[in-house]
């Protein structure tokens, strides 16, 4: 967790930013950021934010093509660590936000889940990210920790495709992440428990390098890792970096 | 006195995996309209939506008569050219449909991307470049739904009487003249059929465009990737914005008259 | 000017070997039976089937031979299909002006002239009509306009009007005629109708499994047939058989008395209305008198055609009178008798 | 002396854009070739992707069966009975299309999940569930793929002369036997040409899959799942699998024969 | 067990409107022009036309009326199209045998059939052949075999021997002419020949723009053709007009004596052989006499047809030798002369 808590407020004493700036942001973060945005063209008139929100890979993929791209966010160190692989980075990427697993359970909990105990019973219809994909990594986390076996049904693509099951009641059960549980509204509850903070998913910003308007790249960075971007973030659920 | 009469009772064996059939494609989608929370719908009918349907409607069209200008004539050529090789060929055009979609946006960056094969020389030579801009949603669309008109066509065609042809021959239509006049109005439902096949998988098409165009709204945001949006946000929303696609897609689709798919009378 | 072609095709087991010869202005007609070979030499002719050896060259250029290949849409040809071949999404109208509009003729006038064409086989009225919701003669009537419109110089016709009605045929063959007359082309005519042949040809080739076995001016092969099918086809008792003097031993059988003697394998012939029939044996001038035995009679519009059993087996044509006398049914024991002077005999 | 001419030039104006089609399906997919990084392959060719390639062959195969067997008749009825609002219902067939798969996957979950609609009866009366099984994997995979078969199988039928089903009406042979043995085969080029969509289609299905089968080694992993996921981690390692699963395809296609293809001779 | 149909049906702008009864065991062809609604009416009986109105009763069952409508498959029919519509992916065989195995013969027996109906057609050897590769003749041959062989009560054949050779189709229709003899079910032929209607037909019906002008046994149809369509059809010269005694006034000018007379509207039939030509006016028997002028001259097989114009304008068949004599042109005045006794006339 690099802190840059001294970073000063956008637009006051810093140099005048203009023009636009384009964001690859993974498709999770698409309600945040479309507010981020809103609050940083406000706060930096004359400026002019692009998204481009996708799938973390698919946007590292597309970065790695030679998009044109400012500023990646990525749901995951892995798929920022594609990117930087490849292409540099202006700044070392820096984390803006954390997440950690909740259970989430159809409303009113039919398949009466009290904790990830319940996750072992194979009677029990259980749905978990896979390994692949961030969550899925955090979720095996924790149930190493927790030294329970898992009996899932289905090893999802990502959070939204669980949550989906867990809303539509096709699953008794779920490991995801606590900001989706929060988003999904009264569809979904969600159970937190003591092992998820031990396996936290950091999100990473970095401004790229060939950046067609580095200076607005940067100060959108800052923007995000400010207060007002915290706010924002926690609002949704994240934790502080 | 009228005279209403059906020519015989149509056959239960026909009629009853049909109609099974057609509740199979239907009943998922009342599932859909019974469960789509309606309320939300006025809420959601931003400008943002709206763009992203026009922009749907006109790169899925632009993508199918890009098909159909490309298409028609490979199919043409695989049905009656007697190439060598042909049945290989065939099969290679499918490959688009095969390939997973995101991997087709994959492949299409490899090639038009910046730092693509031919789009570098693109780039640097004419300075355009397709991917994240509304040509590229063509492109990445046109890719995905051409193996739908390719082989639709090349089936109508190979059924068809190459007899006609021989006597177009015959009165000096040059083989243009008769594919023109002669073959492609005998296989003009297979033609419409094709192209309907293609305008609404390029309606639908979804990993490709997100891939090879990336998802800028009024620039590159069709429906689908709207939905795929709002999936994340308000998995309802997406739902509501699914039907509103899919209902004006019926409806084009739906008045597309009887004439233009009918064969020869 | 003068098409000559050595039409070699093989196509599965049926192979096809004939020469011909057309003149400018010379119309050829083309019989043979059923899967003789006929609409395969015109499809050869019109370049929709490749030779396998052979030529075709027209004037002074070789419109198929072994270097060269000229596709159908460069031989200024017109044909009429066995089935027409008429293009279903198209009108009548546009069916006829199709040919002129690939030569290159403006829309209007291509179409005025095709009206003129329907009009010619009898079909205004039907420009809008869809080949469809035509009969089978009309739709064989835009067919043939179709072949005419465009001017060709070299003519295809296979049965151009074997749907057509008494009548309408009439009309339509004279305006065939007329049209042929003044025609400076090249005609080629697949026909099973002896009419047909002899009215609009110059000259007949008769085609049996793929070969030429007689060809001539039509009088001259209506008067001396070579095989069973063109006896058949110009209506002929015909026979094969040795004369020695004036006795002539026919092949199958029987012996017939002529007016000439001659020596050696020779066909003899005589038409049905020669024969006349008697309950008892004739006495008197008829030189041929022999016994036979009713097989069938037919009623035609205005004689009775009896075929009778041998030796030899001969088909008599009887009037009206003759048939109410003798009562035939098949089976009878009759007499048959010909004259020596009606019979015809020439070198096989 | 061997004559082995072309009949003619094949016309620019259509061989060009043939050649642009051809191109255009397959340069990208060169483009994959080249950048697939063949070293990797060994190691990947596991046990768990012969099992999704497994998975994949069979649930296409299964659904494409399914298809025939509902869709045919689907595109007959459409194409010949004479019902009312057939344009209506043709466009209906077409939504699967449209609808991006995972909302399409949500429709199924909606009519055939376990508090679907019909799902719930299914599993109170039968104990019978589709999710998260391999039988679900291949309703999805018909759902999608099926109006491909029953577009092109109706464009067929359109542009086949009816009067031959007359002909047989009049030797006796009822509507089915007509179908069966009349219509049928003579729209056979039409039927092969619709079941290829439809197998290449389900072959690379993954949205309405994974959502309504769910993601499970072994049970519902078909290889687009494996790519997508393999996306995630490893993006070689994607478009190895993704060249693996095209090649599988290239090869079965291009293994049918002609003949199943061509149009009575 | 009589047919007995009313059709009345509408397509577009042509409508159909004919009274036909078939008695068991009865041919009859129906002939007309094209256009006429011969293969309408066919369609209709076949089952494939519903009709606008009016009715078909077999026996007691009604096969199509107000209330009700036995589909194609139901009837008890076997049809030959005008343009065969044999199933392409189907061999010769396998096409005749269809009919069978779609009523339930089991399939080695309706193979064994089947083959024993393409070698009653001449076609043994061809059973494997796909109809593409026949040829039109051999076609028509298969598509008559897949009729007959299915036994029908009913049987509509659409010019079946239009397509054969002239040797094939004495063949085909002896055959067909024996089968229809032996045949307890109803036929009716289409066909454009008059030859073919007269040997195969008990009755003619004559239709002409959808409605029926002239029925009746051949022999006499042919004798006393009622329009124009039949006397061609049947090669007589035919002129309407007004008798009063033994002269007849011609409708389209001229006049005609006749042998015995009578009063009122007639028709009047003469062959054209029974008119002779003369370069000058002769004297002597024939009562009529007239000056006419050559408009064409046709060379058939064994005589010479020449058309003259009049009044009135008349057809009349010479003999080679006469021909010799005269020299004819078109242009050149002669005389006609037709004995008053060769003259047949009927009341109009
Ligand atoms: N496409 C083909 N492939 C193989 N053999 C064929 C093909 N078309 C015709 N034949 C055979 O070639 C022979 C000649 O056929 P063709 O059509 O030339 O006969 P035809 O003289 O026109 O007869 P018809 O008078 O019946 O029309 C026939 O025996 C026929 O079966
Ligand atoms: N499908 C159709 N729709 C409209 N009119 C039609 C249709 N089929 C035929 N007709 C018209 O009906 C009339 C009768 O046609 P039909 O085929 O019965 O004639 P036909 O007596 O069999 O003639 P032919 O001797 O030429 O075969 C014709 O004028 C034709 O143009
Ligand atoms: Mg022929
Ligand atoms: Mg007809």
């Amino acid at each position: 967790g690099q802190q840059t808590g001294s970073t000063p407020a956008p637009g006051s004493g810093a140099p005048e930013v203009t023009g636009n700036v384009t964001v690859f942001a993974a498709a999770s973060l698409t309600e945040t950021f479309t507010q981020l945005g809103e609050d940083f063209e406000a706060a930096n008139p004359g400026t002019k934010v692009r998204f481009n929100f996708g799938g973390s890979s698919a946007l590292a993929q597309q970065l790695n093509q030679g998009a044109p791209a400012d500023v990646f966010a990525s749901a995951a160190p892995a798929n920022m660590k594609q990117v930087t692989d490849t292409r540099t980075v202006t700044d070392a990427p820096r984390t803006f936000a954390k997440n950690r697993l909740a259970i989430a359970v159809p409303k009113g909990n039919p398949g009466r889940i009290a904790g990830l105990a319940d996750f072992a019973d194979a009677g029990k219809k259980i749905a978990l990210c896979a390994e692949q994909v961030p969550c899925g990594a955090a979720s095996k986390k924790v149930f190493e920790l927790a030294k329970i076996t898992p009996q899932p049904d289905t090893l999802e693509q990502d959070v939204k495709a669980v949550l989906t099951k867990v809303s539509l009641g096709e699953v008794d059960g779920a490991l995801v992440y606590r900001t989706d549980v929060k988003a999904t509204g009264d569809k979904v509850e969600g159970i937190e428990f003591a092992e998820s903070a031990q396996a936290v998913n950091d999100y990473p910003i970095a401004p790229l390098a060939k950046a067609p308007n580095a200076a607005v790249a940067k100060a959108f960075v800052d923007f995000v890792l400010s207060g007002e971007g915290r706010a924002v973030l926690g609002a949704a659920g994240f934790d502080g970096p | 006195m009228t005279r209403n009469r059906v020519r015989g009772r149509l056959p239960v064996v026909l009629v009853l995996p049909a109609v099974a059939g057609l509740a199979f494609l239907l009943v998922p989608l009342a599932g859909l309209l019974v469960k789509t929370p309606w309320t939300s719908l006025p809420t959601l009918l931003s400008a943002e939506v709206g763009e992203a349907l026009r922009l749907s409607l006109i790169c899925a069209s632009l993508a199918t008569v890009l098909c159909l200008v490309l298409g028609i004539p490979l199919a043409w050529l695989l049905a009656r050219s007697g190439l060598p090789g042909r049945g290989f060929l065939r099969a290679l055009v499918t490959v688009p449909l095969v390939l997973p979609p995101v991997v087709g946006g994959v492949a299409l960056l490899l090639v038009l991307g910046r730092r693509g094969l031919i789009g570098e020389h693109l780039d640097a030579w004419f300075g355009i470049s397709l991917p994240f801009t509304t040509a590229g949603v063509v492109v990445a669309e046109a890719f995905v739904a051409m193996p739908f008109l390719v082989i639709s066509v090349e089936g109508a065609l190979r059924a068809a009487d190459p007899r006609y042809e021989e006597a177009a021959a015959t009165l000096g239509a040059s083989k243009w003249v008769t594919f023109r006049r002669v073959t492609l109005p005998s296989v003009l439902p297979g033609v419409v059929a094709g192209a309907v096949l293609c305008w609404a998988r390029a309606l639908g098409e979804f990993g490709a465009t997100i891939t090879f165009a990336g998802n800028f709204p009024g620039e590159t945001t069709t429906m689908p990737l709207a939905v795929y949006l709002a999936l994340e946000t308000d998995p309802d929303a997406a739902i509501v914005l699914s039907v509103v696609l899919l209902l004006v897609s019926v409806g084009v689709l739906a008045g597309l008259r009887d004439r233009w798919i009918s064969g020869p009378t | 000017m003068t098409l000559d072609a050595e039409l070699r095709v093989t196509r599965g087991t049926f192979s096809l070997d004939l020469d011909v010869t057309i003149a400018p202005g010379e119309v050829v007609a083309l019989l043979g039976p059923n899967g003789a070979g006929k609409s395969t030499a015109l499809r050869a002719l019109a370049g929709l089937l490749p030779l396998t050896s052979g030529h075709i060259t027209v004037a002074e250029s070789t419109w198929d031979g072994a270097n060269a290949f000229v596709p159908a849409e460069k031989r200024p040809i017109g044909v009429v299909f066995q089935d027409y071949l008429l293009f279903a999404h198209m009108s009548a109208l546009e069916n006829v002006a199709f040919g002129l509009r690939s030569r290159g003729t403006p829309k209007a006038e291509a179409r005025a002239e095709a009206a003129r064409w329907l009009d010619r086989v009898g079909l205004s009225g039907y420009e809008q009509t869809r080949p469809r919701s035509l009969s089978g003669g009309q739709a064989q009537r835009v067919a043939l306009a179709r072949a005419l419109a465009t001017g060709p110089s070299l003519l295809l016709l296979d049965e151009p009007l074997a749907a057509l009605d008494a009548s309408t045929r009439l009309q339509v063959r004279s305006e065939l005629g007329r049209h042929l007359a003044d025609f400076g082309g090249h005609t080629l005519l697949v026909t099973h109708d002896p009419l047909d042949a002899m009215v609009l040809a110059d000259r007949l080739v008769i085609l049996e499994g793929g070969r030429a076995v007689q060809s001539g001016p039509p009088a001259e092969v209506a008067r001396r047939p070579r095989t069973d099918y063109v006896a058949n086809l110009v209506g002929l008792n015909f026979y094969r058989g040795r004369a020695s003097g004036t006795q002539v031993g026919l092949d199958g059988g029987g012996g017939l008395t002529i007016a000439e003697p001659v020596d050696g394998p020779v066909h003899v012939v005589f038409p049905p209305n020669a024969v006349s029939l008697h309950a008892a044996r004739p006495e008197g001038s008829p030189r041929n008198v022999w016994p036979v035995t009713v097989a069938a009679v037919e009623q035609h519009a205005h004689t009775t055609r009896v075929r009778l059993d041998g030796p030899p087996a001969v088909l008599a044509d009887i009037t009206t009178a003759t048939l109410a006398e003798l009562r035939l049914r098949p089976g009878d024991a009759l007499w048959a008798a010909v004259k020596a002077t009606e019979v015809h005999v020439y070198p096989a």
